[in-house]
């Protein structure tokens, strides 16, 4: 059903939007990771099990862990 | 709602995803909100390039079920049972191809500031004209 | 007023990616899909067409893909070089709660993550996945153990001999199949759905997980610790707090 | 053979085995990487012979186990073979030059970061697959950022990052496009993908055209997207941007060849606007830089711009595959060994270039090298592209793109000869500290450069022909030369004069030297001038020594070839070795490398002027010098004005005359009798041979209003009239005779205007003449100034009693040249006098007169404060020239009292000469009286005996009746009437022109000197604001990338 699908885009983009506006670089990070997991569902609801698998651990999983040793390394707070 | 077919959807997704972080590495100053923008560039991409092999009430292209044992009626009409496996091989790709420029550009975003104490992009344009 | 020049551009960009959307919609494969989908299985014996894509169809894709990351990682390594001058600083200790629990989850998930990539052509998941989650599994032991020494030594020679035995299985294909990363005449194809079927496939993706497995955890043992500046480290010493 | 796979599979597997191979010790990772590069480059080195003669076929490389479009395929043809020797080479030299470079933290990881960049080039190259085309451009790009950090300063960093920004912009454009591709074709192999791309819906196509235009236009560094890659050539080690500029961006540029396939027809010239902005625009904004590597960037981006803009060309079969490919092998070549010098000087501005490469074994040839080739001159490679690509245009009938590629290689020009021209000047107090260039760091551009020669005079004999032996045999012993400089001044010259001879003697048995045929005429001159100026080399000096003689030797050969030139294309290859032969050899005076890089501007100016007016000519079809007679029409007259203006830039005509009181001047004093006597002709030699041609040819240019042929001889005449007072007005002795000379070559051009027999008799004649008498005037003041070291007139005086021998050829030069009646002067000035009147054109009969008596004013004060006057005490201890250059002055004296006295030594073969050009008699010759057609007879031999015996009389006279001449001491005040130094006070000669300088101030305002500096400051000006837009900052170029799109959307192909 496509409200199911509508729904979730609609959170994906609303952590988007958030993740860009936001100034704490930690809360951003994790808001991206959100967009990812929210990607990696649709993936699954477009049949992609591989990709979603994927993206799950890489896009959500590493990519937010690096981001957020990054973070740690310089600064948090966006000037 | 009527005109909406899932592809549609997905792709108008993708396409927002791709604007807001081009947005953000356009109009943010901070290198690393520039970096997570990127990010979620390639987040975007990838969710495009799935949505182009989309296909609504077709499942994933995994023959796990005796029905697909090899017969060959059954052959052609696989065809349209399965969703297009390339763009999902085409994005596996891609995305362990996104991690890794994320990686190297967030080991020059460290060094940067540890040298020049400060991740604003105007501090780093000192090679121009 | 610059940003309002590039966001007035970037609607430009916006328009023609719109304008893109009513062909993107679903259309029936296309010849080289139709032909994957239709005699993936025999050509390669694994059920999972993805898998059978990326690793002999589009094998080459692939070998490129995993010189990628190789790259990505020596590279992020060069950039965070251990400069003259700069010395390891040894980080805090965390909780007793992460410690046990990182003890306790370490086996299962490296047991789940080389269940995804020795099943790769059966069910979804593969090498990639498969050696992400392995990745995770080694960064909770690095987060447990903030002092904990990954080795080095054996994960280096286990990289590197994954990385030359997937290029040797390449050769491999190149003797006896005729052609580079070569499949059919290499290995028998089994039968379908069992676990020693789909020829050189399962091989490949063993290599690929476990070189994607100990290339990112290499990669994060670099970002989290790698050379500090006194300054650096300091600032954050007293900050610190988990990641 | 083997398997081409093993380019891309075997460094991959070595790669991935490098970190263990770094566990047994640095010096064993190096041998491991340097041996695999080897065995790659052999692999692809094996296949090229076989593809070259066609003999195999090329090669389709399947993957998986499928062929295309259901596996990945690789194609291995000829370019593919020829790239990736190139790329394998340059990583081989790359290796050389990085590793003594590695500091403890990168030994060994540079390794292998520098095999997997090359490993993606490969792949780049190879790869038949779209998606697998952007997977190995992510390959490369990545390398690149990873291998950026090499430098120890930070600017490799911040030039890495904005790199990376601008790349992943490109990759997510390349990757829609991909995509979308994959979605309208249903392929992703490039091998049937252009074939069905057509049958996409045409809206779609044109979004997706442009996405991946837009992704690649960044790879190509074109503008406005080449921001981060000119930071990057600023900040990065230049050995790694040699790396990236041989492998890389080739296998960029090829990858983009394959895709160009994909582009409907309407986006051509959207490709070649791209890249002629990015050639033309990119080597504008280099003019202004001041800083030697980024420089080069811009260089780089320019040149790719260039090859973008012909691959529409060559895909529709315009331009043949070959000339882009000679073009793109001469700028790997060239581009790597210039970056692998760069790396020597750890200066970023130009100030440390001061006197680089000043010792050590041969920093500075490679360096001079390389700017040859990258400029696009023979013989290196690059002309033979660059010429093949014109024609073709021509041909294409597309006017406008020549002239704008003309309008780009003319500013390359200006900046590569001046960063050539600080490398010359010589600044004691900072060249201390210069640091020395290892083997290692020569191994690279030793070898480019050393290819490149060789590749160039292969195409050189391919497009030209063989050249006779005489030539071959004086570029030999130019080279050899080149390469034993060190070697003492006699030994040098001898071995040239040696060269010279046999190749005279060669040429005369062959019958090539007959004096009555316009080539024959002229190899005389240039044999006979270039042997005068090698005798006279024998007594060492200013000129004679270093690496002089061997480019002596190779201008000799070079204007051989232009002498005896056939074609328009050998024309034109003599003409450019000339220039440039000439203008490293003017760089040697002590203060030549200025004047010497003004020289190279305007010389490179009239190059680009003579080559359009050829290729308006080939446009027409005529490419031959004969052809020229037989252009008609708005060719002929485009022809006519272009190679018109060429020669006259390079005559240093008045306008673009202020090159050459500088050249002249500062050139070494040994050459400049050459320069003047032999060069300064070879414009007019054009004039006969080509440009004059076309007017002859065609009479139906003559009527439209203006007469072009007066307005020539007008040029000329104000030429001399303006030289000739500028001449008055000098201090220094050799900017005097420089002046003196370009007036001259204005006689030249006024006699070859008239284009009647008796016109262009006395314009050769004059042309032979002037040859001896200011070579004699030059020879003296050269001995004067090495015996006194001053060239400033006033500071001399007396010299008469030290120097007779210069004294008695400064007499006769003088004497010959104002045209004072014994010497054949005056023959010269009566022929062309009689021309002029039966021509009918009195303005610039008087104008001539005018000039030629003003003449006397400078000459009479150039011997009078030479040689008569007090002697200096400093010169009191001056002796005689030495030997070699009095014999040469000596054989010259007798030269020209030899025309003197019978002119028809020389006047009958030119009258066989002028007889054969017009097929209408200009002399008669009755016993030794010379009667023209209209009647008037002069007799020189007669005119010379009354003249001796007045002469004798009057001698006799004074001996006998006047007073017996009493010898007065030098410091007797009474009668020497002059008070002991300083000079420059006291000194009457001082500003001896005061008076004229009052009555002619207006006149001889430097108008054309402060013209040419306003349009230097005002086009500087307009270029700083031009590359403003590279502000530095990371973000603005990104902006620029969608910029690039939006535009694109909104002028490319309608949706």
């Amino acid at each position: 059903m496509i409200i199911v699908d509508i729904l979730i885009c609609l959170v994906l983009l609303a952590a988007g939007v958030g993740a860009m506006l936001q100034r704490n670089l930690v809360a951003s990070s994790v808001l991206v990771g959100v967009v990812s997991l929210m990607v990696s569902i649709l993936f699954l609801r477009i049949g992609a099990p591989d990709v979603a698998m994927t993206e799950a651990a890489i896009g959500a999983g590493l990519s937010t862990v690096i981001f957020l040793i990054a973070v740690r390394r310089t600064e948090e707070e966006e000037q | 709602m009527n005109g909406l077919t899932p592809s549609t959807l997905y792709l108008a997704t993708a396409i927002l995803l791709i604007l807001m972080g081009l947005a953000a590495v356009l109009v943010k100053r901070n290198l690393l909100k520039m970096v997570l923008g990127l990010s979620l560039v390639d987040t975007g991409i990838h969710l495009l390039i799935a949505a182009l092999g989309a296909h609504p009430g077709r499942t994933a292209p995994i023959l796990d079920d005796a029905k697909y044992l090899a017969d060959p009626h059954t052959l052609l009409a696989r065809v349209n049972l399965v969703v297009d496996p390339v763009p999902q091989a085409l994005v596996l790709t891609a995305i362990v191809i996104g991690v890794g420029v994320t990686a190297l550009m967030l080991s020059y975003v460290v060094r940067l500031y540890a040298r020049r104490g400060s991740l604003d992009i105007g501090e780093i344009g000192r090679l121009k004209w | 007023m610059k940003q309002i020049f590039s966001l007035a551009l970037l609607a430009i960009t916006g328009w023609l990616l719109w304008s893109l959307v009513p062909y993107g919609q679903a259309t029936e494969p296309g010849p080289v899909s139709s032909h994957y989908i239709a005699h993936g299985l025999q050509e390669n014996g694994g059920s999972n067409l993805v898998t059978s894509i990326v690793v002999n169809y589009r094998g080459f894709d692939t070998l490129g893909e995993v010189t990628v990351l190789f790259l990505s990682v020596a590279g992020a390594g060069f950039v965070l070089r251990r400069r003259s001058g700069q010395r390891r600083v040894a980080p805090r200790p965390s909780s007793e709660f992460v410690q046990t629990g990182a003890r306790m989850l370490f086996a299962p998930m490296v047991l789940f993550g080389v269940y995804i990539f020795v099943h790769g052509h059966l069910t979804p998941g593969g090498g990639f996945q498969g050696g992400a989650v392995i990745a995770s599994a080694v960064l909770m032991l690095l987060l447990a153990d903030r002092d904990h020494h990954l080795p080095h030594g054996f994960m280096g020679w286990l990289e590197s001999l994954a990385g030359f035995g997937y290029v040797l299985t390449g050769f491999l294909g190149l003797a006896i199949g005729g052609s580079f990363l070569a499949n059919k005449g290499v290995l028998p194809l089994g039968q379908w759905n069992r676990l020693f079927s789909a020829g050189v496939i399962p091989i490949i993706y063993t290599l690929v997980g476990l070189k994607v497995g100990t290339e990112l955890s290499t990669l994060l043992d670099v970002m989290v610790d790698s050379g500090r500046d006194h300054g650096e480290a300091d600032a954050h010493g007293q900050k610190g707090g988990a990641a | 053979m083997v398997n081409p796979i093993l380019l891309v599979a075997v460094p991959l597997g070595v790669g991935f085995l490098l970190p263990l191979f770094g566990k047994l010790g640095r010096p064993v990772a190096v041998a491991v990487h340097g041996a695999t590069i080897l065995f790659t480059t052999a692999v692809a080195a094996l296949w090229l012979p076989g593809l070259i003669d066609g003999s195999t076929a090329p090669l389709d490389i399947t993957t998986g186990g499928w062929s295309a479009p259901i596996g990945i395929t690789l194609r291995f043809g000829l370019p593919e073979a020829v790239l990736c020797v190139l790329a394998g080479l340059t990583a081989l030299a790359s290796l050389a030059a990085l590793t003594p470079r590695e500091d403890a933290e990168t030994v060994g990881r540079s390794g292998l970061l520098q095999l997997l960049v090359l490993t993606g080039a490969f792949g780049l190259i190879m790869t038949r697959d779209l998606f697998n085309l952007y997977v190995f451009l992510e390959i490369s790009s990545i390398g690149t950022y990873a291998i950026v950090a090499f430098g120890r300063d930070d600017s490799a960093l911040e030039a890495g990052f904005k790199y990376m920004l601008i790349g992943a912009a490109a990759s997510t454009f390349l990757l829609v496009a991909i995509a979308y591709l994959y979605k309208l074709t249903g392929t992703l192999s490039l091998v049937n993908m252009p074939g069905l791309v057509h049958t996409a819906p045409a809206g779609a196509l044109a979004i997706v055209m442009l996405f991946l235009l837009a992704g690649m236009a960044i790879e190509l560094k074109l503008i406005p997207v080449n921001g981060p890659a000119l930071d990057l050539y600023d900040g990065a080690e230049p050995g790694v941007m040699a790396l990236l500029t041989g492998a890389t961006v080739n296998g960029v540029l090829f990858a983009f060849w394959k895709v160009s396939a994909l582009f409907p027809q309407a986006w051509y010239p959207v490709l070649m606007t791209m890249g002629m902005i990015t050639f033309t625009g990119g080597n504008l904004m280099a003019t202004m830089q001041d800083r030697p590597r980024r420089m080069l960037g811009y260089s780089s981006s320019a040149q790719l711009g260039l090859l973008v803009f012909l691959v529409p060309l060559v895909r529709t079969g315009a331009v043949p595959m070959l000339a882009a490919g000679l073009l793109l092998i001469n700028h790997t070549l060239a581009k790597s060994a210039l970056l692998w010098l760069a790396g020597v000087i750890p200066g970023k501005t130009l100030d440390d270039w001061t006197g680089a490469f000043r010792s050590g074994f041969g920093g500075r040839v490679l360096l001079a090298a390389g700017i040859l080739a990258i400029t696009g001159l023979p013989p290196f490679p690059g002309f033979w592209g660059k010429w093949t690509v014109v024609t073709s245009l021509a041909h294409a009938g597309m006017n406008g793109w020549i002239t704008a590629l003309l309008l780009g290689s003319l500013f390359e020009f200006i900046y590569y000869y001046r960063w050539y021209q600080r490398v010359q000047t010589e600044d004691d107090s900072r060249t201390a500290a210069r640091p020395v260039a290892g083997l290692w760091d020569l191994f690279g551009p030793a070898l480019f450069g050393l290819g490149g020669l060789v590749l160039g005079l292969v195409w050189t004999v391919r497009m030209t022909g063989t050249p006779t032996e005489a030539v071959i045999v004086i570029a030999a012993v130019g080279l050899v030369l080149l390469l034993v400089k060190n070697l003492p001044a006699l030994v040098l010259n001898l071995a040239g004069l040696l060269g010279v001879v046999a190749a005279a003697l060669w040429l005369g048995r062959t019958g090539a030297l007959a004096p009555d045929t316009l080539p024959g005429l002229f190899q005389l001159l240039i044999l006979g001038g270039g042997a005068l100026v090698l005798l006279a080399g024998l007594s060492g000096g200013s000129g004679a020594s270093g690496s002089v003689p061997g480019l002596f030797m190779i201008l000799v050969s070079s204007l051989l070839m232009l002498a005896r030139a056939e074609t328009l294309l050998q024309f034109f290859a003599g003409w450019e070795i000339m220039t440039w032969s000439s203008y490293l050899i003017i760089g040697h005076g002590r203060r030549g490398p200025k004047p010497a890089s003004i020289y190279m501007v305007f010389s490179g100016a009239a190059g680009f002027l003579v080559l359009g007016g050829m290729m308006a000519a080939i446009g027409a079809g005529q490419t031959t010098l004969a052809g020229l007679g037989m252009l008609t029409g708005s060719a002929a007259v485009w022809a006519w004005t272009l190679l018109g203006l060429g020669f006259l830039v390079k005559s240093a005509a008045v306008g673009a005359h202020v090159w050459a009181p500088g050249a002249y001047s500062e050139s070494p004093d040994l050459f400049t009798p050459f320069l003047s006597g032999v060069i300064s002709k070879i414009p007019m030699f054009g004039f006969m041979v080509a440009a004059l041609r076309i007017a002859a040819g065609n009479l139906a240019l003559v009527t439209d209003g203006l007469d072009p042929l007066w307005l020539l001889g007008a040029v000329g005449a104000v030429t001399a009239f303006g030289m000739t007072l500028l001449a008055v007005f000098q201090e220094d002795a050799k900017k005097l005779l420089a002046y003196s000379s370009v007036g001259q070559v204005g006689y030249i051009v006024v006699g070859l205007a008239i284009l009647s027999p008796l016109g262009w008799t006395a314009a050769l004649f004059h042309v032979v003449h002037h040859l001896l008498f200011k070579g004699l005037l030059f020879f003296a003041i050269a001995g004067v100034i090495m015996r006194t070291g001053t060239r400033t007139m006033y500071e001399m005086g007396g010299l008469i009693k030290k120097m007779p021998l210069s004294f008695i050829s400064t007499l006769i030069g003088i004497i010959a040249l104002s045209g004072v009646p014994p010497l054949a002067g005056f023959t010269g000035k009566w022929l062309l006098y009689q021309a002029l009147l039966a021509k009918g054109w009195y303005f610039i009969l008087v104008l001539v007169m005018f000039a030629s008596v003003v003449a006397f004013v400078y000459l009479f004060r150039l011997i009078h404060t030479v040689f008569l006057g007090q002697l200096k005490p400093q010169h009191r201890t001056v002796r005689e020239v030495p030997l070699p250059l009095a014999v040469t002055q000596v054989l010259m004296i007798i030269g020209t009292m030899a025309l003197a006295v019978y002119p028809q030594v020389l006047l009958r073969p030119l009258d066989a000469l002028v007889r054969g050009q017009f097929q209408a008699a200009a002399l008669t010759f009755d016993g030794t009286a010379l009667v023209t057609a209209t009647g008037a007879t002069f007799n020189p031999t007669h005119m010379m005996v009354l003249v001796v015996i007045l002469f004798v009389l009057m001698a006799l006279g004074l001996l006998v009746l006047g007073p017996w001449p009493r010898k007065v001491g030098q410091l007797d005040i009474g009668f020497a009437g002059e008070l002991p130094p300083p000079p420059q006070e006291l000194h009457y000669a001082a500003n001896f022109a005061q008076p004229y300088r009052r009555a002619w101030a207006h006149l001889v305002q430097p108008r054309v000197m402060r013209f040419w500096n306003a349009v230097a400051d005002g086009g500087g000006g307009a270029v700083d604001l031009l590359r403003r837009m590279y502000s530095g900052n990371g973000q603005t170029y990104v902006m620029y990338a969608v910029l690039l799109v939006a535009v694109l959307a909104l002028l490319g192909p309608g949706r």
